[in-house]
């Protein structure tokens, strides 16, 4: 890449107004941002995740923030892949930018399913894959720490749709360089380096945990070094480009990831405190690189 | 809502006004022009990279050009935003979610449990008539309202109780709409003394830790009848109290 | 456990007089805390790493700071086993604590060959059993993300020595369960949890690392939450207690993990800031628990 | 180094010297009655949790009862410490590291680069006979020493050229010890213009990335004659100029 890195990106053959997309879970579908005029400076949405049934989501307490980042155990909540059909998607059709639609499951063919009903819709780009979530019908551990598993679940998702793809990939276990390989082999068009780290919070005072599944999702800005490193591993890897996602809340983080090889940078977290983050985060990066 | 806008407010005045309580006053226009009785914001209670997220806190009342909020002072957020002097700028979201449900011309029962009657007082300003029953702990928990009734725990404010005992079938009857904000179980104390013929009057400000605060993250869900949730930051705070499955949110805590 | 827990701790059939260990690396080997007069407090030293052969160590620079955390890129570098056993375990048999000897090595049977010469020496009760550090002699991954190698070395040092030993895992790759089952199955009398996590840092102007080998340690005490949550999946899976290390840096950070399932808390990073951070963890937990 | 100790030091005086240069005196004995001129300290920028090292400091000159420190503001740390008030309570771990080695009665050649001369007055107070060479970019980076001979890049200040044109075979020769600090660069083109035979008169105040400070982490690496590393905070920070692998040090960058 050059320095400093330019701000509008060809990505998947086309033009996007900016580098910074909006991560899974923390912008709904995208229509509801558009209602807040709050899209600006967003190059893509990337969705809440999808499952082929409506899922209630787990039980509240589903954030717990620490010190220094946030628990989420949200669960997936979504209303089900024909809902998103037939009373989502005709509306995030009118958003300003690209959308992914991220996509989870609990047996490996559950994604191509999700996908096969989401082609009759083109209110899309493409797909995120979000294979972080536990393969409940092969025992429960998450798909994308079995490369094997992932190239399966890539092959899949190939075989149902023409549209690009990137597998989204878990941190905790397995061997991630080897996953992002996997899902390249299967027909993943990138890579998203990467999901929520496990994380937990116990009250000392009586060993209990107040998100009721104990281990959750957490983010948190010093998160960063984990990202940038992963993205650097994966894509001197992988001949597909790079999204990441996890730690961004500034500028500078942004031409970080850049710099370590990401093609487009999530951000998500920093949304929740944010609402019209990414525009500031082009803001600042503009600032930083005098462009 | 269809637009939602993030200011720079200024501190006007901030003041201890209980024990741990603390009363902030900011300038602005933006939100005081368009904010309703029940709605929140969402505070900045830092411009460095922690706390992540923001912290709700209901509109307690308009001021001239701006809002005060009322706030318990329980952790490293709300610390921050006790330590916050005349002049200081802070990031504030909103008016957020959906207040009170108000009819016009509507006579209310508001019963409020300690720091919960935080609020009460832009409700009180905007309808008509208003009977005010208050219940807390002790007098430290009391805050300054207009005219009330009030109970606390230990007797050294009001009458000796809790604030159900305060509950008529006289008020329950009289009034158009019913308001209850208070600690969860509190809450449920007072939806189970009122007779089921009452209850679709009642109306439930509900709390719920909070992401976003605007409707995209899915983290503040309250359990609803029927199964499901129902988003605290955007469908609520305020809900109908035959809305809400009490026995679910009871098991979630807080 | 019961709540609040007690300060003075059982570990090993042994009575420490505090839960808190001084994590590798962070402490040299103890004996210069004995003259600085910093070991109040003090459960436990545990050495910086010791391998068969002296290490120069990484080029410099070796640390660097990050707004919420420290990436740290020493490279094992120690005198050797011998310059151990000869010049260094006899000063820091003065120590008043127990002592517990890192061991790492580029091979499996390193491990075993250092702990060998050590066990020529009475200084220090028992060992510390660095897996993360990369299997140079079979392909360079990380010893301890492979349960079969991790079941070998830990064989190999029971073989040697009598004395307990723990094996400290990494977080960056495979599973921690079931390295920690492969550990105990070999004879490990406790599991360290974790060593750090890989995190990078890059200049975005020109796309550079400082640190040279680019991948670095990173600690922060925003990876509490992580820690926790392994410590807790561990504990949970293991007969034998579990030693935790990250993130700690205040009293609170202590109980909770305590609580999580820990028997003895390490502490570094903070260390490095605070060298009487052991006596001022303990101080805070005396006053939280009021005990 | 036998015993350290960690000070809640109270800041007497802050003042800016230099654009985006910082003074900073702090009250406390402890520190100020057993320091050595090169020695540094630790400072804790802030009470909490980030950053999560604390930054090294020379000691730039004593006080009455205490010790004044001059500083580049140039990240997180240093603008931290620049905002430091007059009754601030600071975290202070000092004196740390070796300083000059100081002969009885000798006659001293110091040899400052910008910042790197702050130190030099803590050593001009100590000994007897001093000579003084400073050079720097430009006359803001001219620090207010005594008399001493300087020269600038762009002539701002003294004459114009680097400092090495300052150096003579008169000065060297008549210098029991030769002092220098500055950047590495500096410090390379100083220590190249010193003939062989000069060479082991001259001292090497060294900088590195620190962790701890006292010598427990091994981060802080100096590369030394015949392979190896020495350890800046501890050993260090000043060396004599043979113990130093110019070449591998050169080569680390900072
Ligand atoms: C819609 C709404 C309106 C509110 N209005 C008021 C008000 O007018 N006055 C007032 O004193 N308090 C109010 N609260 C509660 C207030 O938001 C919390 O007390 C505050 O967030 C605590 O933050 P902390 O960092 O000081 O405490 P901590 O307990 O350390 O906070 C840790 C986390 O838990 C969350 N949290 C803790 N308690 C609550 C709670 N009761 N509700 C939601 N999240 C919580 C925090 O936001 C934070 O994310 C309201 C909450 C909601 C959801
Ligand atoms: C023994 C010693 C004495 C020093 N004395 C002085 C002095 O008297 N006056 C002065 O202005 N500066 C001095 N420095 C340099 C000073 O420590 C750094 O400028 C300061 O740490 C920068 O911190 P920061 O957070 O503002 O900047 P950042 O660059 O953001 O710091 C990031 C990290 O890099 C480290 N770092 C950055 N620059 C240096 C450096 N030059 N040396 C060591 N670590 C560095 C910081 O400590 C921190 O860990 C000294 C350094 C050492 C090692
Ligand atoms: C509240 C919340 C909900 C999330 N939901 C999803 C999801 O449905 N699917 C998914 O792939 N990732 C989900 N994530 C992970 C984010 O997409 C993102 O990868 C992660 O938060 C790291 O980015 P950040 O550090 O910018 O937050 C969620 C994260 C949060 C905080
Ligand atoms: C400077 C430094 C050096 C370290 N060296 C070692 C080592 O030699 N062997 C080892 O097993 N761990 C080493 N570690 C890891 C620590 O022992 C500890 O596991 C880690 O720092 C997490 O704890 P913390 O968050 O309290 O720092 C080192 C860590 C640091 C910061
Ligand atoms: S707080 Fe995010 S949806 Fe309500
Ligand atoms: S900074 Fe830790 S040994 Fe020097």
């Amino acid at each position: 890449m050059s320095f400093p890195p330019a701000i509008p990106r060809e990505f998947w053959g086309h033009n996007f107004d900016s580098p910074v997309m909006l991560a899974s879970g923390t912008a709904g579908f995208g229509e509801e941002l558009l209602d807040l005029q709050c899209l600006s400076g967003v190059g893509a949405v990337v969705s809440k995740a999808v499952t082929f049934e409506p899922r209630a989501g787990n039980p509240p307490p589903r954030l717990l923030e620490t010190p220094f980042g946030l628990l989420n155990s949200i669960g997936l909540a979504n209303p089900g892949v024909y809902h998103v059909l037939k009373h989502i998607l005709p509306v995030a059709a009118g958003l300003p930018c690209p959308l992914l639609i991220n996509v989870a499951g609990e047996s490996v063919d559950e994604f191509a399913d999700v996908v096969r009903v989401l082609e009759g819709s083109s209110a899309h780009m493409g797909y995120e894959i979000n294979v972080s979530c536990p393969n409940v019908a092969e025992g429960g551990a998450a798909f994308g720490v079995d490369p094997q598993v992932v190239l399966r679940v890539a092959q899949g998702v190939s075989r149902v749709t023409d549209r690009p793809f990137s597998v989204k990939l878990t941190p905790n276990g397995g061997d991630m360089v080897q996953s992002a390989e996997a899902a390249v082999e299967g027909g993943a068009s990138a890579i998203t380096v990467c999901n929520t780290f496990l994380g937990m919070h116990i009250n000392w005072q009586d060993g209990k945990s107040v998100i009721k599944r104990k281990v959750a999702g957490y983010t948190s800005p010093a998160l960063l070094p984990l990202v940038v490193a992963k993205v650097w591993q994966v894509s001197n890897a992988v001949s597909v480009p790079v999204i990441s996602s996890g730690g961004v809340s500034r500028g500078d983080d942004v031409l970080q990831l850049l710099a370590a090889g990401a093609q487009m940078v999530q951000v998500g977290t920093r949304l929740m405190r944010r609402p019209f983050a990414a525009a500031e985060l082009i803001d600042e990066m503009k600032k930083l690189t005098g462009e | 809502m269809s637009v939602i806008r993030d200011f720079d407010c200024v501190v006007k005045h901030s003041e201890q006004v209980l024990p741990g309580v603390v009363k902030i006053v900011f300038d602005c226009a933006g939100i005081a022009s368009v904010a309703l009785p029940g709605q929140f914001v969402q505070i900045e209670p830092s411009p460095g990279a922690f706390p992540v997220t923001r912290r709700p806190i209901t509109i307690n009342r308009l001021t001239e050009n701006g809002f005060e909020l009322l706030f318990d002072v329980i952790g490293p957020g709300t610390e921050l935003m006790a330590r916050m002097k005349p002049g200081d700028e802070v990031r504030i979201l909103g008016p957020l979610g959906c207040g009170w449900t108000v009819e016009p011309g509507s006579s209310w029962l508001l019963i409020g449990g300690g720091l919960g009657a935080a609020g009460f007082q832009f409700l009180m300003d905007t309808v008509d008539s208003t009977t005010v029953l208050i219940g807390a702990s002790d007098s430290d928990r009391v805050i300054p309202l207009g005219a009330c009734h009030v109970v606390t725990e230990d007797g050294s404010a009001g009458g000796r109780g809790l604030v159900t005992a305060l509950i008529s079938e006289e008020l329950l009857a009289g009034a158009d709409s019913i308001a209850v904000c208070g600690p969860v179980a509190m809450m449920e104390a007072v939806w189970s003394t009122i007779p089921e013929k009452y209850r679709d009057k009642v109306q439930i400000s509900t709390e719920s830790r909070m992401g976003c605060g605007w409707g995209v993250c899915d983290g503040c869900s309250i359990p609803v009848s029927g199964g499901g949730y129902k988003k605290c930051c955007k469908e609520g705070p305020v809900f109908s109290g035959i809305e809400i499955d009490w026995k679910r949110w009871k098991e979630a805590g807080l």
